[in-house]
């Protein structure tokens, strides 16, 4: 199983989540996070004074897929979140071991 | 001009001028709207100018900013009872023109049936003033915000309102010289704006510049919040400035307008000069322009007209805007919230027009006519100008002295670095703004 | 019929009714309450709508919300200074069935001394009604919230102010044609609810629907916001229609009563129907049906006694619910923020049942009388229906061709589709409302 | 002894006492001031309390509060309206020490011209006691938060409006025994803050603690949100106090100003003892001092001086203060928002001070003199005696009485314990408070 | 060493903190995030209208343990986060290869 | 490639960042955490009553990275985030499989 952790712009969300539904992955886990990066936030007005905010709005999403899911979820995601300007985002995968769904103690590809 | 009662050992003596007559007997009607315009008051520093400052720094230190309005409040309050509104409102003998007496020590000779001015009982008429006391020092804690100690604060203010506050309210309002001379200072260009901003401005310089200023973006943490206190401030000032006339009158009325008229200029200005200025017209700014109005048209209030009222809030908001640039862009002073540029110069500025445009010959622009000392425009011009000056110096040199004054007593009036970077919330009152 | 005074270059005369007379010398106790009503319907405003409002849209468009609450505030003050208030209460001559006259362009011949009705000053009277002026338009901010352009918003409602507003509250208010046929519109069914509800409802239609509605969930960001402003509104609100007496009288006292007494009956109405319907009562229902029971109220507030105002409340509640639900479930219209259900439907159910409610013949329900020139109930009632009936199509058929103009002026009053989903705060004024 | 009406089938017949005399004339002044503190006072619950106590309980129940504040306000104006009023301050005839009679119902017999008390209108004059109704029971919240059922909420508060606020509010004020004795209650120490503090103290105790009290901190959610609160608390206890003289006068104003005194030395008070025993000063310490001095006051803020203020407001910071250590430390009492420590006590404590202090005979601390039946302090001090005794005893038996009969109509007053973890505004009230 | 990471109900956090110190888990990263799953949020009303909101807030654990450890703590984060009802939550095991105390730079075992 | 996950006191995020940006370490995802360790909050006073509270608010970085950047990033980051007191953090590595960038399709090392 692998762990898919894609930081995206907030507003591309719900098509995110839409194309990831499509693929067959319907569950996931999302936070709401600052992201550094080449993109640098919108310039901020103070009474007169412009500051550039140098963090950007982000959400992080984590969702846990088999490994053969793998490829198709990187793809949802990058086709639903991708704007083709700077700040798109990031996608990162990483191995996971082990899953268990608390509520029936099903465990790996059952409680995913 | 406005306050004419100088008050001898609780018996009312007119100093000057033909507006309001003492009167002996109770006028309900008056007395309603004193009472309505002191709880106005209030509520321009409680919860109006603790949410406006509030929302304006950043989350770690609201609740210092709450705080320190609730301190001073309180603190300003029972020296206002002890012995300020006596040094400021009665007649202080041979030394009258410099400060009151100690006839009202502890309010004491005031009873229910003691009148004031205009059938208002005295003792309502020093509530009112005592709400005065209370906004401007509570106006001085935006050029210190985000890095002073609480318990220095404490001090600096209770020094400040005895040493800056209470004289000046005597030369303007109290029969001190400057109103012998004929100042037109409605409802407190000078003994309210030119003070707090200036102290401001000293104390911003004396105490340095917030950690990372002016590199850093110290962004308002919650624009809402200093809306809210915004639109608070705007509706306590009809109590501030409509009030001074003393009574529920044409003058309070007019009083009233004008008010409300440069603050809608004031605000309007700012925000267009913003849009053509950076493209996009904020909030902040809107705010500002109007909180520039009000400040502006304060001393004012009692001599111009619609028309005039127009020209102050035009003015307030090209002025202001430019010294807010001009001195934390220009010059990186951290006056932290903006006090000086926006009151210390927005009472100057009102304090001269209102010498202008008091003037009931320029058409559509007059005003309600000079202090009757003052026989032509010059001659008031050059009272107000004196009035400018008097409050600005003075206020500059003892705050200077009082902030020395509290260092000395109190440690330094600074927090730690690393203090200031934790916030003042936890570390000096160990409470958190928000737990959402 | 409350404000029976047009007024004629800076004199007063009475076009009909007995009730309140002008007269020349000072009332200090009915100015003392007119300046409190001021400050209470600005209140209403500032902060008041601008947090009821503010707290139902998402959290990226909580700063447009407030930023045009002020604007608005800001610019029609100014235009009601230079021209609109004379347009709308003083005499237009020969045209004064349809539009006053020019007498007081730039408040001119007011003086501190010029009387208006009841021994309040005239500029006293003038600004009481610019707080009128100022909230109607605000109001309207709430069927095309989360996706208008600022500068779109802001030609549009000088241009609705000026078309709509200031005709209609001539025609009721300033000697115009309803009032001279006795419509009773006491604080403003007609002139501020209906106008602002069906402005709301063309420029929601025209505007078209919010980007996922009605498919997606848009909660209120902020309930304790909205909470906030509701309570702001209700307390201001005894300015709005007991300050409608113009005067501190019984008049004003009884209409304080039952427009209380309407909210509370409006609010458990709105209660009890959500919990039956849906099996729990909601914050945002009880203060929904408060605000309802506060508009319907408002025309009756002089007309409905306390027992009456127990069935405005109730039919207040039952009617906006079923409304609300007709227009976002069924209809699906998006008027974001229930503006015509709410406050259109109240005005207009108002307005007819003070028709019927002031007949003094109904017992415990009885109320203060028809208007003089009306002999029974059933007069009274056509009166009233054509007083709703020109409203609504004059401002239905007005709004819609301002919108067109503006259009025409501004470009497109939407902001794009990017820019409706990353909000408004950031992308038209730079600003997030909150950094916590 | 401030109300002295008695008011029988309409027409008004004084009780007792020499200050306010009934009198035909309508005195637009006083009227105006009436209106205004109307609107103070509604102003106190909606949105004061309702923020003050909002901030201080967790997130998840931020909305229970707010919908139990305006539900109150709802149902309890209806109840006045339909009977209270009547009950409280009508003639009971052969029953009158103990309750009054059925002449007001549903406010008949009242009109526009029916006058109360100093020219002001009777309705404005039940309209004003209304919001004195409304606020007592919404201040008990504060004992049984963030755990009730909102049904059974409601019903607590329906039956205890009736059956302690207005019994006690009869004698008190509407004639009844302890009015006939001579008790001196101003504003309401017994009426309003014995009786809330002690029905609160006996619903925490009969209800039981939250979970995970007293060991898991329960700090206050937003205490932004209580500050603001604080500030609209203090202002509008303008309207509370001063307008209780009932008129816009001497008496008015010296309400005012010992209201402020007192109010500004219990903030300080606490302020200063916290920063003592614990090393910081809070926030939350500094409204608490300011309210405890603000409803301590109450009962007095007619009988004491300036120099008795301070003496009030330094008690009650005091005495408040170790109560609340006492009750929620050392006996564990979940009183979750210390509605006994500040109001029960504080209205103990102010209501026997009152009795001291009124003595005219005490130097710079004389107060206004003793209920005229009265002879000397000692006679006074038992007057004052019986008073809370009398209040204490019988509100402690029937809120005991009422809860049991609530329970029994509307099952447990108390949610279930997950209900309870998860949050009354997503449970009770399908809500969140914030989505930011 | 592993990384556990555990979506569960808000309300079981002080719970499943206390079970995870009985195992000698004292150290954990907390995170309020938002759960997108099976069970669906709670229906909202707005003036009349309802509406299913899709997400439910959730609490994200991030605890670094030691291999020999992690039968035991996912033991007990399952028992105490464990309702039974739908949207009890998951938990997922990941290597960790490295960790290091800042304070003392210790590293590995000691820095856990 | 590898992720290193960081968790410091608020207040030093300015430093860590400034300092990861010295060792070419541009990117990172930062997100407000609560932590629970040996560091207790700070003791709350609520009307004379004190309370402790048991979590202290800290940031988490995430920052993905080649793994021959490793060491040189966790050093910079123990240099700028430590005060040597109690509470001054965490940092763990874990292995790091794929990387994409949104906006390019670019992948891995040219993903970073
Ligand atoms: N090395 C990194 N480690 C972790 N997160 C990163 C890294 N680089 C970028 N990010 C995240 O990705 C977001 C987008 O990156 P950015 O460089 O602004 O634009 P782009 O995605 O177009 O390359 C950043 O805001 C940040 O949250
Ligand atoms: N594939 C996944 N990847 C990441 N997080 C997930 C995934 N599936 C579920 N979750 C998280 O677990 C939570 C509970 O899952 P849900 O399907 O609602 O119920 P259950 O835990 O009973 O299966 C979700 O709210 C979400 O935060
Ligand atoms: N085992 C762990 N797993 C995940 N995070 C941890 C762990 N132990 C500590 N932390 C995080 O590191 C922070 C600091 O740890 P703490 O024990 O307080 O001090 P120190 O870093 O000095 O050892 C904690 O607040 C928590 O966020």
């Amino acid at each position: 199983m692998k762990m898919v952790i894609a930081i995206i712009k907030p507003f591309k969300l719900d098509e995110v989540r839409e194309a990831l539904a499509e693929v067959g992955v319907t569950g996931m886990t999302v936070c709401e996070v600052k992201g550094f990066g080449r993109q640098k936030g919108h310039t901020e007005l103070y009474r007169g004074a412009e500051y550039v905010v140098d963090f950007v709005p982000k959400v992080r999403l984590e969702v846990a897929l088999q490994a053969t899911q793998v490829d198709q979820a990187v793809e949802a995601i990058s086709r639903a979140a991708g704007t083709g300007k700077i700040g798109d985002g990031k996608i990162f995968v990483m191995n996971l071991e082990h899953v268990v769904r608390i509520r029936t103690g099903e465990t790996d590809r059952d409680a995913l | 001009m406005k306050r004419l009662s100088t008050l001898v050992l609780g018996c009312l003596v007119l100093a000057a001028g033909p507006v309001h007559a003492a009167t002996a007997a109770l006028d309900t009607g008056n007395t309603a709207w004193m009472l309505t315009s002191t709880a106005l008051v209030l509520f321009m520093t409680l919860p109006g100018l603790a949410l406006f400052y509030g929302g304006l720094v950043r989350t770690r230190n609201v609740l210092s900013i709450l705080m320190q309005c609730f301190a001073i409040t309180a603190v300003v309050s029972l020296m206002w009872l002890i012995g300020l509104y006596s040094l400021a409102f009665t007649s202080g003998g041979a030394w009258n023109a410099l400060l009151g007496g100690g006839g009202r020590i502890l309010f004491s000779g005031m009873g229910r049936a003691t009148m004031g001015p205009n059938g208002v009982p005295e003792v309502l008429f020093a509530m009112y003033q005592m709400t005065f006391a209370i906004i401007t020092p509570a106006l001085i804690i935006g050029g210190y915000a985000e890095r002073v100690r609480f318990s220095s604060m404490l001090v600096f203010s209770v020094l400040w309102t005895a040493l800056v506050y209470t004289p000046v309210c005597h030369w303007v309002w109290g029969g001190g010289f400057l109103q012998q001379k004929g100042l037109l200072d409605y409802a407190g260009g000078t003994v309210v704006h030119i003070t707090a901003g200036v102290a401001s401005l000293v104390a911003a310089l004396t105490l340095g510049a917030r950690k990372g200023f002016p590199r850093q973006s110290m962004a308002p943490h919650n624009m809402t919040m200093t809306v809210t206190g915004a639109g608070m401030l705007w509706v306590g000032w009809f109590g501030f400035n409509a009030g001074s006339a003393l009574a529920a009158d044409g003058a309070a009325s007019m009083a009233l307008a004008v008010t409300h008229i440069s603050a809608a200029t004031g605000a309007l200005t700012w925000m267009f000069l913003e849009w053509w200025r950076f493209g996009k017209p904020s909030v902040l700014g809107i705010v500002t322009g109007m909180v520039a109005g009000l400040g502006t048209i304060t001393p004012a209030a009692g001599s111009v007209g619609p028309g005039g009222a127009l020209l102050v809030g035009l003015s307030a908001g090209v002025v202001c805007f430019l010294m807010t640039q001009l001195i934390k862009r220009v010059w990186a002073i951290d006056d932290s919230l903006d006090v000086f540029p926006v009151h210390g110069v927005g009472g100057v500025l009102g304090t001269l027009m209102a010498g202008l445009l008091c003037s009931p010959s320029l058409g559509v622009f007059s005003g309600m006519g000079m202090a009757s000392q003052n026989h032509s425009i010059v001659e008031q011009l050059s009272v107000q100008l004196q009035g400018v000056g008097v409050t600005l110096a003075y206020t500059a040199v003892i705050t200077w002295v009082v902030i020395k004054a509290t260092s000395w007593l109190t440690g330094p009036m600074r927090v730690q670095g690393d203090q200031e970077t934790e916030g003042l919330d936890l570390v000096l009152h160990e409470e958190r703004g928000y737990d959402l």
